[in-house]
């Protein structure tokens, strides 16, 4: 079984917890925001300038000049801060926020990562990905665990041009939960029907599986599309 | 009385010359001075170098100036694969884009504002953006040394503006307006509404009128008054 | 629930151990945390670094903290002819003192905070104060090159705050307290009202509860209602 | 006839005008405010973190948490500002202010002066000098001419150190107005009884006379020690 794109971003969202501040990327980590338990407080940050970022409006709450990083409406959550660039760049870089969740190309076995540009891509565009990386102490990347062509995404060294070095602490993919640590990349969790050798097979870079290693715990919705629930 | 208030855009736009540079503040829609990049298509200046953190999106605003073979340079971090009217200039080499990561692209600008004269930053160490950088190692961390940029123009967006050029911001709107407000040679800000002097509280004044040079109030551009197409939000 | 409210400035301060650096926000008796420096006094923690504006006037809060012998080294900008607990003990050199230039100062705190590595200001090239630091000539112009300050812990104080951590300062206390709220390792604030999670309007929230980790609401430090002593203002 | 230290204030207050953004220093410069022409709007700025102090409050006026550089209580004028350490600090030094006025120990003949540690004071104290100084596109300087014992302050080199090298714009003691030029110190006026040779007299550098040098235009009230009106 493989998770789909919502399964990932459920199954990261089951580790954020009460006081965690948290940046979401575009693709799976946005989707986390749909699955995070409402009973804890999980504050979101916008890189555009907003600590707190809500659900979004209906379309008869909208508010024009409230805009998250993804440049479409949202609101706000209760305790949310509105601030400018200058302050907004000081959380990232500064390591002031505690997670932030993004896409990657590639991840390479020392933590390194590539998700600005896809290679032969003519249009380079770098946004905020940078600074977070640089900065952000707990950086998770949520993405498939092979390309479409089925191509390994874990790797022993990134061959797309790198958004920072050795700054990965986690991996989640549709397969498997792997920590990148001192040791090298450890694997923890697997998806059901999958063992540690199957995803070795799917992964380029050198596993460690973890005495402690286990089926991941995901309901069935997180497989198949069907609808989940946070 | 000081008074820098202009009663349209056009006036707001008319001094700006051919190989002006010009800093755009706003993210998406929110706190884009869109009616005045609109009076500068009309002006008709040409060879411009935009500072934003977008290259224009659409068929309005920066999207249209750039459509029009007004930029030679874009200086930003973000070209969105929606910034179809850059994207084709820029495939065909008509037009020279600086990639800067969004922080490094604030900080830049803050420097330039703030009198320093250079920084150093993490961001973009050891990739390809580091590239003819300068490097340095500080307490055993690699950073790269960033120039600040200053601007012959800035365009504002804000929601208030007095005429002693205070200005307050709504929502998101103030992104990169309020830093840009600092490293421009001419500001000018795009306003919704004119209030009296004072009619903005002290501790409301988000970008203080010392930065900025004219103050314009306009309707909102319409694009920037468009709900998504469908139910739910963009 | 998130909840960084504790009950009284006692134990807001009472992890700090001997040794620890300090920044305490407040430039004159605006915005200064003067019931949490007292709090740290009775705790009794020794050889403190303090980085502030000032080394501390009259007998409160920095001033007695000083005059107790628990100050090692002060880092400021103005240690002010009435700073006489620091200039006993500074001219008995017991006390060292970093002379930095006010804004190099809150530029080398923001710096801190904002996770950058150093920077060149122009303030101090060619004057005694430049003894000892790197300088580089950019565009011309002679920059001193300037490195972050970290501290310990923070002390802050605003106007009200919630138990997010979130700050709303009044009138001019907002000065250090805002950037100083950025690069401590735990930020601790002096509130006069907690107000509920929510109560401090977005737009106005001045310090993100991000930067806080504890907020204590205790009535303002009887020094700091003082009026002028006859008629007219200081 | 000489100007007392009010007198040089009200003076110096002639040459600002409407749209000015000036701090002014502690001593003489502070008393500028005392002489400005109130049909004019004229920004002070203060080092806390305020655009636009007005007058001191009357005592029931007073707001404990609005307080000016001196540390004295102030109030606010219609369409002032309120910030933080980091924007007062980025209008000094990224030349956003048109004018300092600030007092001087010393000013050299290429405009470098010293103003904020008087030789022997044991106890150094620089405040916000350096960075107004470096910032400020107009320096002003106001001060006696010469010191208690007659010593000159307008010298060929500085002996005390220095605040900022080649800054000043314009002196104004209590006998002469002095533009530092690039030709050197131009004296512009001078205090009726005197004559730019006497003036000379008393300045280690070397004075260059306008040719359209005059007598300074005051009240009498400018050299008396009567109240003098704005």
């Amino acid at each position: 079984m493989m998770l789909t794109r919502d399964g990932i971003a459920w199954r990261i969202a089951r580790d954020l917890h009460e006081g965690d501040y948290v940046n979401l990327g575009v693709g799976i980590p946005v989707l986390v925001s749909n699955y995070l338990d409402r009973t804890q407080e999980i504050f979101l940050h916008s890189e555009n300038g907003i600590l707190g970022v809500g659900p979004r409006p209906k379309r008869d709450e909208i508010d024009l000049d409230l805009i998250s990083a993804g440049k479409g409406f949202c609101t706000l959550s209760t305790g949310a801060a509105i601030f400018d660039q200058p302050i907004s760049f000081a959380m990232m870089r500064g390591g002031h926020l505690s997670h932030a969740i993004l896409g990657a190309i590639e991840v390479a076995e020392n933590g390194d990562f590539a998700n600005w540009k896809v290679p032969g891509e003519a249009v380079p565009g770098v946004g905020g990905a940078m600074d977070l990386a640089v900065g952000t102490p707990n950086i998770y990347v949520a993405m498939s665990h092979v390309t479409n062509k089925g191509k390994p995404k874990i790797v022993k060294t990134c061959a797309a041009p790198l958004t920072a070095r050795q700054c990965v602490k986690r991996i989640y993919t549709d397969l498997a939960i792997i920590d990148v640590t001192a040791q090298g990349l450890v694997l923890r969790e697997v998806m059901p029907g999958n063992d540690p050798a199957s995803v070795q097979a799917k992964t380029e870079a050198n596993l460690i599986v973890a005495p402690d290693w286990r089926e991941m715990d995901v309901p069935e919705t997180a497989t198949n599309g069907a609808r989940l629930r946070n | 009385m000081i008074d820098k208030t202009v009663s349209d855009c056009r006036q707001a736009v008319a001094m700006i010359t051919d190989g002006s540079s010009i800093m755009l503040g706003g993210f998406g829609n929110a706190g884009m001075p869109a009616q005045l990049i609109e009076a500068l298509r009309e002006h008709g200046a040409r060879n411009l170098t935009i500072i934003s953190n977008g290259a224009g999106t659409g068929d309005y605003a920066l999207g249209a100036l750039v459509g029009d073979g007004k930029v030679s340079k874009v200086v930003a971090s973000f070209p969105a694969p929606s910034a179809t009217q850059f994207r084709e200039r820029y495939l065909r080499g008509e037009i020279e884009l600086e990639l800067v990561p969004q922080g490094t692209l604030v900080e830049r600008i803050r420097a330039a504002g703030a009198g320093l004269g250079g920084f150093y930053t993490p961001t973009g160490a050891g990739t390809e953006l580091a590239a003819g950088k300068e490097s340095r190692v500080i307490n055993g961390r690699e950073y790269l040394f960033e120039l600040p940029i200053h601007a012959d123009f800035v365009f504002l967006k804000a929601y208030q503006g007095d005429r002693l050029g205070n200005l307050m911001y709504r929502g998101t709107m103030r992104n990169f307006n309020m830093v840009m407000a600092t490293a421009g040679k001419t500001v000018i800000a795009e306003v919704e509404q004119i209030v009296p002097a004072g009619g903005i509280p002290p501790e409301q004044v988000h970008t203080p009128g010392l930065f900025v040079d004219r103050v314009v109030q306009v309707a909102r551009h319409p694009r920037l008054l468009e709900l998504p197409k469908e139910g739910g939000a963009a």
